[in-house]
């Protein structure tokens, strides 16, 4: 069987599927499913990058031609995401591991790869209704996992969560309508080449509808009321999930729809000032907080911000810089999610005051709670600093200092936040002590991302020059749909 | 054994009526549904009493459906005629009615009879004991209760399940 | 025509009538128990007609709707009993003109083991 | 006050989107993929149901995330009411009527819902709707008998095999054909039963699923916890 | 003749929904419901004889099995049996 | 072998090394330490005959690292510096946990502020400036619980400076396309002159900040005074010179090219001349040695700012001058009351008293230091703020040279003050047993003591490398000595007259307040308390400390009363709490939530013109 | 028309309900008419005046007389999504009910800062 896109769908599926008879067999192999997969996964991204990024593999699935079936679209852009999705789901897996242990696990692992196929399925579909189910795939995973733990504050976050998810897919599929109405086509490629038919009106109320309905999940204020209770109150593993793949995922799908079928500038400025508002209302709000995931939890809201500015510049530096600024937020959120799921279960308290003196209990999970600390305010030599840097500059080539100004005080009122649980996890007494010990499972995810996320600060070269072409891809819109449809280069003129 | 073969064979007939055809095809798809269907259920679906057939049950089922098709286009009149009449003349209760059955099956025939016959209801089935809410009570007397709800039915019904 | 088709048309007609007047009794009757006895009653045989009445009309389709009719006819009775039951079990008395009229008050439903 | 708001504002929403309705011209035949599917699909796929075949075919890989959908909501449902101690349904049995129809229509319904994912391609029908129809048998029994049990052990195997079976055909066409879903079977005489390719293949399949999975959603609400 | 079957269907309907929508009690409503099921069912073959399409039948058949068990259902929910 | 990559690998693998090493094989961390910071020693004073610039592409940017004069001068006082302090630390910190933690930091900063001084373009600057910070915010708060609110004070400031830094170096990427600090000193003027001076205002904000400019100072006197000293020393010794390092840039480079250099020179040499003499005042007030020291350094800073703003040679010769010097002295006082500290535990003054003959080297240390602080010859203080003072007259600014006059003799009673009640008063029972430091951390401080002696009398060794690292700036040709110095200010006046002239009067004022003070001070141990019926207040403590200085403190009161850190505090208490307002969105209840939704849909599509600004 | 129409208002009357109602069994009912809502203007998009299904069930039957089969498959997938949600949706309104001892919502929120 030759490697192909699909497999990022496939095979976390398939497994998904099998985890119940794995199970049945022994329950502790299930465990070992999710790595196996995602080492695989891992195989499938490497073989195949090189060939995205060189040309895009466009796959139609069933064998149809698009328009008439679903293609997945596999390019940079794609590459770069599902090798991040990919990543992010293996040290997940990882730290789960000794983590989740409470039955019954092996639905955990299945809603974990049915998360996996969800988000990889919004990466790479070409269709829009094939992204839709995807987005309500990895929703409904990602409501159930909410749940998981089974207690009083996770069922009302779920609950939450799933109500306002409900409005999110009601307006997408609206939106969806209402593009079939007008333009007669679901495959993403053709869409982009028909809406420049579509009445502006019509544009623009679809548009709305797409904003609305993906912005939930992207976490937009005033649409993320729901994210800080999900965050907080689902198993730390799957905050990590929710920071390093869910909201990146729908962010992706949000930007590429309005890349492709709404590409005008008032629209990009528009996100423009919805990132500002975002962010700084999280960062305002994370800075009040008294539980350390929920702190967590306004913070990715208010990185999500900071994304959806890069996106709204509508700059190729831009785009790229929030490519980055995705990468990073991913990889680090996860380290702090996975380091403050081993504090709260040491201090026994969801509240940062009980972190108190912690560091000299638990050095290396303090250490890797310090190191993300750092690295998410964008503190040199760690990858955040470069993501920062950039949508900075990208911001400022669009003159608009005032958003430069504005992010400053966003990273500043980050650091009196962060850098105030650090000092009570060094600095203040230490209460009792806690015996059990972090599990090496743990550590070791968290050494994994604490590594990557220095190495990328030292060499962010090596990012960047994957970032590039996927901006690039984001970017070029006529050059999506000649791929995406399979156009001579010629036929095709668009013009927005 | 033969409470399997009786079960198949009306699972069969049933999915050829679902579809109409003698498609070698269909028939084959059918006889494998059905075989599947069949192990898991045909226990309790004989349990009910209607393994096997003999000419005298048929006869009997033909009279009942007879009896039961005049009965229900009686009630409906009945209906009709209360439902159009502007004073609604009613005068409903419920009343318990004893049965003669023995097999559960005949006691749901029996009930079922009853809801759809003339002015009747069956509220609830309790050992021997039929609840029937009556549209208009004419008597309170079991005996006559008995006969003027039931006794055609039980008589055929007997016959069929018993 | 053939007689079929005629049997059939007068078995729709029949058939309407009834479904017309089953709704108009679940709509005029005063109580949940009289409702159920017009619509129950009325309905299914409206449907039987109906339903058979096309099964006439269209000789090729006979055995479904059959089917349908025979469905209709165990599953009807079965759901309006059910309801019956279930509106007493939920305290709804039926309306009665004298008092000792219902025979079903206080009567304990057996709850066996099986 | 709240109820004010909300009547305001889904006021403006419904304005809105009735407008945007409003213009577009209702019941007129758009010239859009659905008319190349109605023209074409019975010649690629061989399945008169066009629905059908768009389902499975032109838009299989959606399917596959209907069936994962399914699947995740079981999952989803069996995690959060999940119990350690086990859990039972604390229904009353149905009255005698009820218990013994059950028994008697069960059975029927079952063999329904088997028909109708049989004939996916050919009447409109499909592998969610018999599917379903399964787990409508299945609960009749559950609501009639407070001691029916479902197997667990052969709904989960049928869940997961018949998951497998699904993503196993697609990978098939991705071995042997040129990409995931690819039939790879004959498409044979529309209108007959085999006909259509891997479409009837993927329909039992996800009817199996469906019913299983269904089944095991309503066994896990229908019981209470503690 | 098929407008007068298609205006008595309607009045069913009518009559049926305007007591599901009255009530007063729940099961006055489930009841209705029930009616308006039966009517549907007989409505859909009829229909498929208008538009002579045998499939129809089918959804019909359909609807009848499932509406029947969900109304089953309702009175079970009614009784407190669930 | 010696190049500017071998530098940083060292420093920082030695950095991580140590961190290991503490949590493997104790023994070997100390090792590590030392040899690290030694090759650091090594490296940087063989670079400039080996390295040359490093250049690599990193992301969009160029990056360039190379060696320069100025760069230099400060790289060995970063190298030096951390290296005693380095010593001295190993037997200071002895007793403490997280070491690991401890010297993984101190290393980094070590490292970070030589990638400061070595780079040539604004982004590695920016790295190196934030790692420095946050390394450095690690071993601020590495020690107590306060340290909790004074280290978060000290990144905030830091942070603010770092983002106006941020804000300017983006500015310039965005109108000049480039991050390098050539291309821009040659590129600067085709800035618009609007933006040449925020440019100009955000780096001095940046840079002021680190070397406790007013009014950012607020965050320096606690930072200082809760490290722990051996950091303490390198803190105000070498890492506040780097905010002095980039002023230089900003100012000379930068500004000088400006239309507005005039107005700059002006503002700043007066926020430095302010600066000097308000901490002056602080640390009058201060009974903490470490605070007071810490007060101290804010001052020198304000000194040494004003000498880069006159931008005259020679004041910039003095600011330079003055800021190898301090990067000595300072860390040379901090480490004697550190020495204190390790001994008596404390460094309260009213408590420590009459160590001198306890502890005589780390009392040399001391004195030496408070000589070269008050200016006083023969030692290199002297030489270094008289050619302030000339500068400041020769440019005009005489105004100024009366503040700063003022505040260098204010600046002697605090340092009187250090001296007497730590070293000098009377001894006490308590500290009967009290032993001189050890030798790790006496042979440190006495060998800078001397060094700054030899200074003294030889100011060439600061002042050639200094007229060289000037040669960054422009081309200042002057040979400088004692007497070409008298020589330039017009007067023929025997030097060596002056100096010992002023050695003199400084030594006889010593002399007499040391008596006064004895006199007037009654003998009876200085705790025993002695009431005579009357409770005596804190106030009337009976140490001739607090007695002596009552008199200034009142005076100075009304400066003190209007404290710029508690105006800070109040405005970031009332931002927080204002930040407070949003529990009423995120009211916790779902169903609002989706009404949001929909309100938000609702506004979108009634405003949908406006807001995407497109005619509909 | 009237179909747009219906739909929408079927939408409208779900969202009020989600919006409005305190208990959230209601609420979750009212998700579900929203879905209905939906649903159901999907299939009003798909109809072509006068056509019918579309399956070839029997010779005669060509495209031009068939609604569009596009719509019908999408609602498919929708509805089944739709179930999905509520599924898990019931499932939580158990999980509250069982800690929370209660159907209103007002009194379901814990979460708060
Ligand atoms: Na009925
Ligand atoms: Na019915």
């Amino acid at each position: 069987m030759s490697l192909s896109p699909v497999q990022f769908i496939a095979v976390p599926l398939f497994a998904a599927f099998l985890i119940p008879l794995i199970g049945k067999a022994s329950k502790e192999t299930v465990k070992l499913v999710p790595g196996i997969v995602l080492l695989y996964l891992s195989y499938v991204a490497l073989n195949l990058f090189p060939r995205g990024l060189e040309r895009p593999i466009v796959e139609h699935i069933a064998g149809f031609n698009p328009p008439f079936g679903i293609t997945l679209y596999y390019g940079p852009l794609a590459a770069f995401l599902t090798t991040l999705v990919t990543l992010i789901g293996f040290v997940i897996w990882l730290y789960s591991y000794k983590f989740i242990i409470r039955e019954p696990f092996e639905k955990y692992y299945m809603l974990f790869m049915l998360l996996i196929t969800g988000s990889t399925g919004i990466i790479l579909t070409g269709d829009i209704f094939n992204m839709f189910v995807f987005l309500e795939i990895t929703a409904i995973a990602a409501y159930s996992l909410t749940a998981f733990l089974r207690d009083k504050d996770g069922a009302e976050a779920a609950f939450k969560y799933l109500l306002i998810g409900s409005f999110s897919s009601t307006f997408v599929l609206l939106a969806i309508l209402l593009i079939y109405m007008q333009t007669g086509t679901l495959n993403l490629a053709d869409i982009a080449l028909k809406m420049a038919d579509v009445p502006i009106t019509m544009k623009i109320f679809i548009l709305i509808l797409f904003i609305t309905g993906l912005g939930i999940e992207a976490e937009i204020f005033p649409l993320n009321g729901w994210a800080p209770d999900a965050y907080s109150q689902a198993p730390s593993p799957v905050g990590a999930v929710f920071g390093g793949i869910v909201v990146k995922a729908t962010i992706y799908a949000l930007m590429r729809i309005v890349y492709l079928m709404f590409n005008f500038h008032s629209v990009l400025h528009f996100f423009v000032i919805m990132g500002v508002i975002t962010m700084l209302i999280a960062e305002m709000s994370a800075m009040r907080q008294h539980q350390i995931k929920r702190m967590l939890a306004f913070s990715s809201i208010g990185q999500m911000g900071l994304v959806i500015i890069a996106f709204g510049l509508g700059t190729e530096p831009g785009v790229r810089a929030a490519l980055f600024q995705m990468f990073n937020h991913a990889l680090i959120k996860t380290l702090l999610f996975f380091s403050a799921g081993y504090l709260v279960f040491h201090s026994g308290s969801k509240h940062i005051s009980a972190l108190d003196g912690l560091g000299r209990d638990k050095p290396l999970t303090s250490f890797f709670f310090a190191f993300g600390a750092l690295a998410i305010i964008g503190l040199p030599p760690f990858a955040g600093f470069w993501s920062k840097l950039y949508i900075l500059l990208s911001v400022a080539d669009a003159h608009l200092v005032t958003v430069v100004v504005l992010i400053l005080i966003s990273a500043v009122i980050e650091i009196v936040y962060y850098l105030r649980v650090v000092s009570r996890l060094y600095f203040k007494r230490e209460t009792a002590t806690d015996v059990r010990r972090t599990p090496l499972s743990g550590l070791a995810a968290m050494g994994i991302l604490a590594v990557v996320i220095l190495f990328v600060g030292l060499y962010p070269n090596t990012i960047l020059d994957w970032l590039t072409p996927a901006a690039r891809e984001l970017m070029n819109t006529s050059e999506y749909i000649r791929t995406g449809l399979h156009l001579n280069s010629g036929l095709l003129s668009i013009n927005f | 054994m033969s409470r399997f073969i009786f079960t198949f064979a009306v699972y069969f007939l049933i999915w050829m009526g679902f579809t109409t055809s003698f498609d070698p095809q269909e028939l084959i798809a059918g006889a494998v549904l059905s075989l599947i269907i069949t192990f898991f259920s045909y226990k309790s679906f004989t349990d009910l009493g209607l393994s096997f057939l003999n000419p005298k049950r048929l006869f009997n089922i033909v009279k009942y459906m007879f009896v039961f098709i005049i009965a229900l286009f009686k009630a409906n009149f009945d209906v009709a005629k209360r439902v159009i009449n502007p004073k609604l003349p009613i005068n409903p209760g419920i009343v318990a009615y004893k049965t003669k059955l023995k097999s559960d099956t005949a006691k749901v025939f029996l009930a079922n009879s009853i809801t759809l016959t003339p002015g009747t209801l069956t509220v609830d089935v309790i050992g021997d004991t039929l609840y029937i809410h009556w549209i208009d009570v004419i008597t309170k007397d079991p005996q006559k209760i008995y006969s003027e709800i039931g006794e055609q039915f039980e008589v055929i019904l007997k016959e069929i399940f018993e | 025509m053939s007689v079929l088709t005629y049997l059939g048309y007068a078995m729709v007609t029949v058939g309407v009538i009834f479904l017309f007047l089953g709704a108009l009794g679940i709509f005029r009757m005063p109580d949940v128990y009289n409702r159920l006895q017009a619509g129950t009653k009325a309905t299914t045989l409206g449907a039987l007609g109906t339903i058979l009445g096309v099964g006439l009309l269209q000789p090729e389709w006979f055995w479904k709707t059959l089917i349908i009719a025979i469905f209709i006819a165990i599953s009807n009775p079965i759901s309006s009993h059910a309801l019956a039951r279930g509106s007493y079990k939920i305290g709804i008395k039926p309306i009665t003109k004298e008092d000792d009229m219902d025979a079903y008050a206080g009567v304990e439903t057996e709850n066996e083991e099986e | 006050m709240r109820k004010v708001i909300a009547v305001l504002l889904l006021g403006i929403f419904g304005y809105y989107i009735f407008a945007l309705f409003v213009n577009v011209p209702f019941g007129v035949r758009h010239d859009n993929v659905g008319q190349h599917y109605l023209e074409h699909s019975v010649q690629e796929t061989g399945a008169v149901n066009i629905v059908t075949a768009i389902v499975v075919s032109h838009r299989g890989f959606d399917t596959l995330g209907e069936v994962t959908v399914l699947f995740l909501a079981a999952t989803g449902l069996g995690a959060i009411l999940y119990d350690k101690k086990g859990k039972k349904r604390r229904l009353q049995n149905a009255s005698l009527i009820v218990k013994v129809a059950s028994k008697l229509i069960y059975p029927l319904i079952i063999l329904l819902g088997a028909y109708v994912f049989v004939h996916g391609h050919l009447t409109p029908g499909g592998g969610f709707q018999g599917g379903a129809i399964i787990a409508t048998g299945v609960l009749l029994m559950f609501i009639s008998y407070r001691r029916f049990e479902t197997n667990h052990n052969a709904l989960s195997w049928v869940e997961s095999l018949a998951g497998m079976t699904f993503v196993t055909i697609g990978l098939a066409g991705l071995i042997w054909g040129t990409s995931f879903l690819q039939n790879i079977l004959p498409l044979g005489t529309p209108n007959t039963l085999l006909s259509a390719g891997v479409i009837p293949l993927i329909y039992i399949a996800v009817g199996f699923k469906v019913g299983a999975e269904l089944t095991a959603l309503l066994d896990n609400m229908l019981k209470t916890i503690k | 003749m098929t407008i007068f079957y298609l205006i008595m269907i309607a009045l069913a309907i009518i009559f049926a929904a305007a007591r599901g929508l009255l009530g007063p009690t729940a099961s006055d409503r489930i009841v209705a419901l029930d009616s308006l099921t039966t009517i549907t069912t007989a409505g859909l073959v009829l229909l498929a004889f208008f538009f002579q399409r045998y499939i129809y039948v089918d959804v019909s058949l359909v609807y009848g099995v499932l509406s029947f068990v969900g109304v089953l259902t309702l009175a079970r929910y009614m009784e407190g049996g669930l | 072998m010696v190049s500017l990559t071998t530098l940083y690998e060292i420093t920082f693998g030695g950095a991580i090394l140590a961190f290991i090493a503490q949590h493997t094989i104790k023994q070997l961390r100390t090792f590590i330490v030392i040899v690290t910071s030694a090759l650091g020693v090594y490296i940087v004073w063989r670079l400039p005959s080996q390295a040359t610039d490093i250049s690599f592409r990193l992301g969009d940017f160029q990056i360039l690292w190379g060696v320069n004069e100025y760069s230099q001068l400060f790289a060995l006082l970063i190298a030096v510096l951390g290296f005693f302090t380095l010593i001295y630390s190993i037997d200071f910190m002895k007793e403490r946990e997280r070491l690991g933690y401890f010297y993984m930091n101190f290393l980094i900063v070590i490292g970070g502020m030589y990638g400061i001084v070595y780079s040539q373009d604004l982004i590695s600057l920016f790295f190196f400036w934030e790692i420095m910070t946050w390394s450095s915010f690690m071993l601020v708060i590495y020690c107590c619980d306060d340290a909790q609110s004074i280290g978060l004070k000290y990144f905030v400031f830091s942070a603010i400076g770092a983002y106006a830094m941020l804000t300017a170096i983006v500015l310039i990427w965005a109108n000049l396309e480039t991050t390098s600090l050539s291309v821009l000193f040659e590129n600067f003027t085709n800035l618009s002159s609007g933006l040449q001076i925020t440019v100009i205002v955000l780096f001095i904000v940046g840079f002021g900040v680190k070397s406790a400019m007013m009014p950012f100072h607020v965050w320096a006197p606690d930072a200082y005074a809760i490290s722990p000293t051996p950091f303490t020393a390198l803190f105000s010794g070498a890492l506040s010179k780097m905010g002095i390092w980039g002023l230089g840039i900003v100012l000379l480079k930068l500004a000088a090219q400006s239309g507005f250099y005039v107005w700059v020179q002006d503002i700043v040499a007066w926020i430095g001349a302010i600066t000097a003499l308000l901490a002056t005042f602080y640390a009058i007030v201060q009974t903490d040695a470490k605070k007071l020291l810490a007060y101290s350094s804010i001052g020198q800073l304000g000194y040494i700012i004003v000498g880069l703003a006159i931008g005259t040679p020679l004041s910039i010769m003095s600011a330079l001058f003055l800021a190898m010097l301090h990067g000595i002295f300072k860390a040379m006082l901090f480490m004697s009351a550190g020495a204190v500290f390790y001994r008596t535990g404390s460094t309260d003054m009213n408590e420590v008293t009459g160590l001198i003959r306890k502890m005589p080297w780390t009392f040399l240390t001391a004195l030496f230091g408070i000589i070269t602080v008050a200016g006083v010859p023969p030692l290199g203080g002297f030489a270094a703020k008289w050619m302030l003072y000339e500068a400041t007259i020769q440019s005009g600014h005489y105004f100024l040279v009366i503040v700063l006059f003022a505040a260098s003799t204010a600046a002697f009673l605090y340092l009187y003050r250090f001296i007497f009640s730590l070293f000098l008063g009377q001894e006490e029972k308590e500290y009967a047993d009290i032993k001189e430091a050890p030798l790790t951390m006496t042979v440190p401080m006495v060998i800078m003591a001397l060094f700054t002696l030899v200074v003294g009398v030889f100011p060439g060794i600061f002042i050639n490398p200094i007229g060289n690292a000037m040669g960054y700036f422009g081309n200042y040709t002057f040979n400088w000595d004692v007497s070409s110095l008298l020589n330039e200010w017009g007067n023929h006046v025997d030097m060596m007259t002056v100096v010992m002239t002023i050695g003199a009067i400084f030594i006889i004022a010593a002399i007499f307040i040391t008596i006064k003070n004895y006199r007037t001070t009654r003998y009876v141990t200085t705790k025993d308390i002695h009431t005579s019926g009357e409770i005596p207040t804190e106030n009337e403590n009976l140490t001739y400390a607090v007695d002596f200085y009552k008199p200034f403190e009142r005076a100075i009161a009304p400066v003190l009363k209007r404290s710029i850190d508690k105006t800070y505090n109040l405005i970031a208490e009332n931002l927080e709490s204002a930040f407070d307002f949003l529990r009423y969105v995120y009211t916790g209840n779902g169903q609002t939530y989706a009404l949001y939704v929909v309100l938000f849909l609702a506004v979108l599509m009634v405003f949908a013109e406006l807001i995407f600004g497109i005619q509909l | 028309m009237i179909y747009y129409a219906a739909s929408i208002l079927l939408i409208l009357i779900g969202m009020y309900a989600v919006l409005v109602k305190k208990n959230i069994i209601k609420i979750v009912i009212g998700l579900s008419i929203i879905d209905s809502g939906v649903h159901l203007l999907f299939i009003a998009i798909g109809y072509v005046k006068d056509a019918t299904a579309p399956i070839y069930s029997r010779p005669g039957l060509e495209a031009g007389q068939m609604v569009d089969p596009v719509p019908q498959a999408l609602v498919l997938t929708a509805i089944v999504i739709g179930l999905a949600v509520t599924a898990v949706a019931l499932s939580l309104v158990i999980r509250l009910y069982d800690h929370h001892k209660t159907l209103n919502i007002n009194r379901i929120r814990k979460l708060k800062w």
